[in-house]
């Protein structure tokens, strides 16, 4: 039988990883991935929580907004990676370094 | 083991496995691809836990579009044979160490919490009630986020546009 | 259908705001000569009119579009501090006296400060989980626009790279937790979620409230920029062109001062022993005192080094949220008032610090204060207006700066003995926040210049403006009652059936 | 699926039968798709040679019809090269996403009332959902091809679908607004009635317009000539296959054609009645009725368009493609989802709509007489210069 503590730790798993990808990765893009995998946790969270928890539909729409969230974040981020490629040549986050002090 | 237990382990080992990928290939378009599997799985778990809708809206946005854009990113943002795209590993331990722990509370929250008990819901259709949901109760948020997506629209190809004088 | 209408007629200050975001594209799209005085008239002439609409509607108090939003005093006040700050940025701040705009295209920025004021009127009224993390994402979203804004400048690129990560994974970390407090709760309706919690916690579901709160606030605390979610806002600030890093200090500080009230109040409050007691026995009070005193430190001792005048009140809007957040602290109904009067205060001395910063990079071209000196010969009238600015966030008596930190210090007083030593820390460092204040004036006033610059030619238009800043923090006072009652008024929110 | 279910008798266990059903679908399916391209390249051999004036594959079988199963076991039997630096393991992978992602939209295909494999709530969803599978593949493909050539193919065939996914999904709103469901029964259930109830000829000037433009948006999907710039041979050699061979290249040819085919299907489900035959005298017409014939016939006659469209236009510059997607087709498929959203508010029934009962008995057969003519004069003129030729 599966049950919600499944979908929890599939979801933790999946939250974890993203949270390392984010901690670890240097390069603008693979963090971006870490984000997504951080946001697809927790969407599952919302429709498991909607499958077996109070059984109303409120999780299900708050994953599609959060999907459409997320595109439109993605979106405007690479447009910013791609002229940070267009100005440095790089997307690497060390890179960007004169903000500093 | 039932259907659905079965069914379950596959996707759920499918998306963990490839989000490990994503996470620890040292190629960054290997983490793009990986990223396929990771949404695909949610997708069939979406479709376990009897949100239609939602699995398809997965697929179309999260593998039509938004990876899309990201295999975009990393091919116009790196020379086309530049095949050893390392990263550099500089933050692994600590990372490594925040994200076990963050695993471990995580953990213990979901298998020790009492979460919210009701009905449940049972798998079904849901299309219908999420459209009307849409046009009923969620009509700001869904106005709310059209206005998101063309502000996100003119915002990115603003950005990306080169200056009027250059 | 009948229920959107009544809805609709609540929300007419969105609904005007969203009107005039897409009467503004479409003018621009036109591509005619006039467009861009069009859209500058436009965006001016919808924000006055959402003003005047907010400030008309302050009286009604109701749940609408099904509970996903909720109109009422409090929303009403900071729809209208929201707006305002808006309308002060696009009338004070203009692609002429800003140097860094110079040559950009205007249309878009017009339409993106209206999107983005719509974003922080929806986030100041959310009343829904999935419409407080919507609003929040779009104030995000949009200012991460904003801050690109200088196509081709590598500053403004990076800033806003360093916005978007940061911004995307605090987000992301609120968004966990908000599935979380779904899954505890079973709604993500705020007032459903208040009953359910005053209800009572079961014991074993005391950690994972902790978790909860903790990936919550990450999303609050990148909002409004306090420590330990602060290190994009020096970043953004510096490499943001000066208008928008003056209405990012602002409005959407406010928007999550806003939302972190009615979180706090409409979700977490327990209402059958007092409005502002919080549910369970969580124990709040001690992290967010926690919070805003690191915010104040650090932002005030990583103030004193710096050269870079927008980098300095980058931290010092660091220490100013923490002094807000006193306000939030403090859990009364003092310390919500103390609050909104501080931003109301925050909101004309910050907007006429950058102001005046924004003027002389117009003319010198620098934003470093070693290029100050000799500024009180060029052009006495900026330099006092800077004085007053700086004085007032220093918190100087006689202007506004002072009343919102008298309030703030009050309530936290006022909640008794064991909030005395925090409030003592706030002063010392309200102390140490004025050195680094009067040592921009002093460089300004007393330092000798290494060579004569041709004194300042000031536009009227721009002196204008910063003299009608400059009297928005000397004559509120002589009306003090009248801004007291107003805020005092505000205050009740809608609390669901 | 039902059909087979119901045939295996209830002494059978229930998982069993469940099985065996999925099964027998599932080989039926197959055989279909698989066999499917081996025919329409046959026929699209022989029309490019008509169109081009000359014979097309004569030798191998009788009129040349076993060409392409030799053309197929030659594929089958070569040898895989993998380019120097290829990537080997998104090398292999990537033929296979873009073929599953062509052929994961046969589930939800009606072929007739019955025969179906599942009558998904979101059908037509579904489909455009999983159609988005391929691009990743195409792009997988010309990366891991280590070639300039492929992964700028890659790149224009994603950007390309991309777009005109955006007008095609628009078009689609009318239909299903129209429908009032996202089922692909439903959708064919709305249309019966024969021909006037087809969706193509409601709202006259309206809908044949929402049709050519799906159709147009199809085509440029499918990166089928006059959309074919991802693989210009002109340009880019071959686009995102360039560095395939033998077996893989067959995967990515079946893919294309299998698209070709799934876009006709959905394109007759949408507007043509999908199986419903257009009299509704014809529908019952033997045991068990012609629902498949009806629609393979209306799927048909489209690749059968799309194949005459390819021989027959010139390609598209870039830009030129952008232009049409962004700005002609997608403002055109704006305007239609309002109009048409507020005419079915306004009058839901076809018979509201003054012109819906008799403009598909006009231009039905006035479609099918311009066709008709179209092909006999094609073959006059073509038996003249024959006989010029001789002389």
């Amino acid at each position: 039988m599966i049950t919600l503590q499944h979908y929890l730790i599939v979801s933790a798993a999946l939250f974890s990883l993203g949270m390392l990808g984010i901690l670890t990765r240097r390069n603008a893009v693979n963090v971006l991935m870490g984000v997504e995998l951080v946001l697809n946790s927790a969407n599952l969270n919302l429709v498991a929580f909607s499958r077996f928890g109070s059984g109303n539909l409120q999780g299900q729409l708050f994953a599609v907004f959060v999907i459409v969230i997320a595109a439109a974040e993605v979106a405007v981020a690479l447009a910013i990676v791609l002229t940070l490629y267009r100005l440095r040549r790089t997307s690497n986050l060390d890179a960007a370094d004169i903000l500093r002090g | 083991m039932n259907a659905e237990a079965a069914v379950f382990y596959v996707f759920g080992a499918i998306t963990v496995l490839s989000a490990a990928v994503v996470v620890l290939a040292r190629s960054l378009i290997y983490s793009a691809f990986a990223l396929l599997f990771t949404f695909f799985g949610v997708a069939g778990l979406y479709v376990l836990l009897g949100a239609d809708f939602l699995a398809a809206t997965q697929l179309l946005i999260y593998v039509g579009g938004i990876l899309v854009l990201l295999l975009f990113g990393v091919m116009l943002t790196h020379k086309l044979y530049d095949l050893d795209l390392r990263s550099e590993v500089t933050q692994f331990l600590a990372g490594i160490i925040v994200a076990s722990g963050l695993f471990v509370i995580v953990i213990f929250v979901a298998v020790r919490t009492q979460w919210a008990t009701g009905p449940g819901r049972p798998p079904s259709v849901t299309t219908a009630e999420v459209g009307r949901l849409f046009m009923g109760q969620y009509l700001l948020p869904f106005e709310a986020a059209s206005i998101l997506l063309l502000v996100a629209l003119m915002g990115a190809a603003m950005i990306v546009r080169r200056r009027r004088d250059a | 259908m009948a229920e959107v209408l009544t809805s609709m007629k609540r929300f007419e200050p969105a609904l005007i705001l969203t009107g005039a975001t897409l009467l503004v594209v479409l003018v621009d799209a036109t591509g005619v000569r006039w467009r861009d005085g069009a859209g500058r008239i436009l965006t001016i002439a919808g924000l006055l009119l959402a003003l005047v609409r907010s400030v008309e509607l302050r009286d009604v108090s109701a749940e609408i579009f099904g509970g996903m939003a909720v109109v009422d005093p409090l929303g009403s006040f900071f729809q209208a501090l929201l707006i305002a700050a808006s309308l002060l940025v696009v009338l004070a701040f203009t692609f002429r006296n800003s140097r860094e705009l110079h040559g950009q295209g205007q249309g878009e920025f017009y339409a993106l400060l209206l999107a983005v004021t719509l974003s922080n009127v929806l986030l100041a009224t959310a009343n829904d989980l999935a419409m407080l993390y919507l609003a929040l994402e779009m104030v995000s979203i949009t200012s991460y626009v904003m801050v690109a804004y200088m196509k081709g400048d590598r500053m403004s690129n990076e800033a806003s790279l360093k916005y978007i990560l940061f911004g995307a994974v605090s987000t992301g970390a609120m968004l966990y937790g908000l599935s979380l407090l779904y899954g505890l709760t079973g709604t993500t309706s705020l007032p459903a979620i208040r009953d359910f919690l005053a209800a009572g916690l079961v014991d074993s579901n005391r950690l994972a409230i902790y978790a909860i709160a903790l990936l919550i606030f990450s999303g609050f605390g990148f909002k409004t920029a306090t420590v330990p979610f602060h290190f994009w806002c020096p970043d953004v600030y510096q490499g943001a062109p000066t208008p928008v890093t003056a209405f990012l200090s602002v409005a959407p500080k406010a928007a999550g001062f806003a939302i972190m009230i009615r979180f706090f109040y409409a979700g977490l409050a327990a209402p059958r022993t007092g409005p502002w007691d919080l549910a369970g026995t969580i124990d709040w009070v001690h992290v967010l005192m926690i919070i805003s005193v690191l915010s104040m430190t650090v932002g005030n001792v990583a103030a004193l080094t710096q050269t870079n005048m927008k980098r300095l009140l980058a931290y010092s809007s660091i220490a100013h949220a923490g002094y807000i957040m006193m306000g939030v602290v403090a859990l009364s109904q003092n310390g919500a008032r103390a609050l909104m009067i501080y931003l109301l205060a925050y909101l004309v001395m910050n907007l006429g610090a950058f102001l005046v910063v924004t003027l002389i990079h117009l003319h010198d071209g620098t934003f470093d204060l070693r290029d100050y000196p000799g500024l009180y010969r060029r052009s006495p009238f900026l330099t006092v207006a800077m004085a007053v600015f700086l004085l007032s966030l220093m918190g100087i008596p006689p202007l506004v700066g002072f009343m919102g930190k008298l309030y703030v210090f009050a309530a936290v007083v006022e909640r008794g003995r064991s909030y005395y030593g925090y409030a003592a820390v706030g002063a010392v460092n309200a102390a140490i926040a004025a050195y680094y204040y009067a040592r921009v004036l002093k460089t300004m006033v007393m330092d000798n210049p290494p060579a004569e610059k041709p004194p300042f030619r000031l536009a009227f238009a721009d002196a204008t403006w910063v003299s009608i800043l400059l009297l928005g923090n000397v004559l509120p006072l002589l009306w003090w009652a009248r801004i007291d009652g107003w805020a005092r008024s505000s205050l009740s929110l809608y609390a669901g059936q | 699926m039902d059909l087979v279910f119901n045939l295996l008798p209830a002494a059978v266990p229930y998982w069993l039968r469940v099985g065996l059903a999925g099964v027998v679908c599932a080989v039926i399916l197959i055989t279909l798709m698989a066999l499917g391209p081996i025919a329409y390249v046959y026929v699209e051999t022989k029309i490019a040679g008509f169109m081009q004036d000359r014979i097309g594959p004569k030798r191998v079988g009788p009129h040349g019809l076993l060409q392409t199963v030799a053309d197929a076991l030659k594929l089958m039997f070569k040898e895989a090269i993998y380019p120097a630096g290829a990537d080997k393991l998104l090398f292999i992978l990537a033929p296979c996403l873009v073929v599953v992602g062509a052929f994961l939209s046969f589930v939800v295909l009606p072929f007739s009332s019955r025969l179906q494999a599942v009558d998904l709530n979101v059908g037509l969803f579904y489909v455009v959902a999983v159609s988005s599978i391929s691009t990743v593949g195409l792009i997988m493909a010309g990366w891991a091809s280590n070639n300039k050539y492929a992964l700028f193919g890659a790149m224009r065939s994603a950007a390309q679908i991309v777009s005109y996914e955006i007008p095609a999904v628009m078009v689609l709103l009318t239909v299903v607004m129209m429908a009032g469901s996202l089922s692909l029964q439903d959708i064919v259930w709305a249309q019966a009635g024969g021909l006037s109830r087809w969706f193509l000829f409601r709202y006259f000037p309206l809908m044949p317009v929402a049709f050519v433009i799906f159709f147009t948006a199809g085509l440029a999907e499918c990166n089928r000539a006059p959309f074919d710039i991802p693989e210009a041979e002109s340009e880019l050699v071959a686009g995102f296959h360039t560095e395939y061979s033998g077996f893989f290249f067959a995967m990515f040819f079946l893919a294309e054609y299998t698209e070709m085919f799934v876009v006709s299907v959905v394109a007759s489900v949408l507007f043509l009645g999908g199986w419903m035959a257009p009299l509704p005298m014809l529908q019952q017409l033997g045991p068990v009725g012609l629902g498949p014939i009806w629609l393979l016939a209306k799927a048909w006659s489209l690749v059968f368009v799309m194949m005459w469209l390819r021989w027959t236009l010139p390609r598209l510059r870039v830009d030129q493609l952008m232009y049409v997607a962004w700005k002609v087709l997608l403002p055109i498929a704006m305007v239609l989802v309002v109009v048409v959203g507020g005419l079915v508010l306004w009058s839901p029934t076809a018979s509201g709509f003054p012109w819906d009962r008799w403009a598909g008995w006009i231009l039905a057969p006035l479609l099918v007489a311009y066709l008709a003519y179209m092909i006999v004069a094609a073959r006059r003129w073509s038996a003249r210069r024959t006989r010029e030729m001789a002389a």
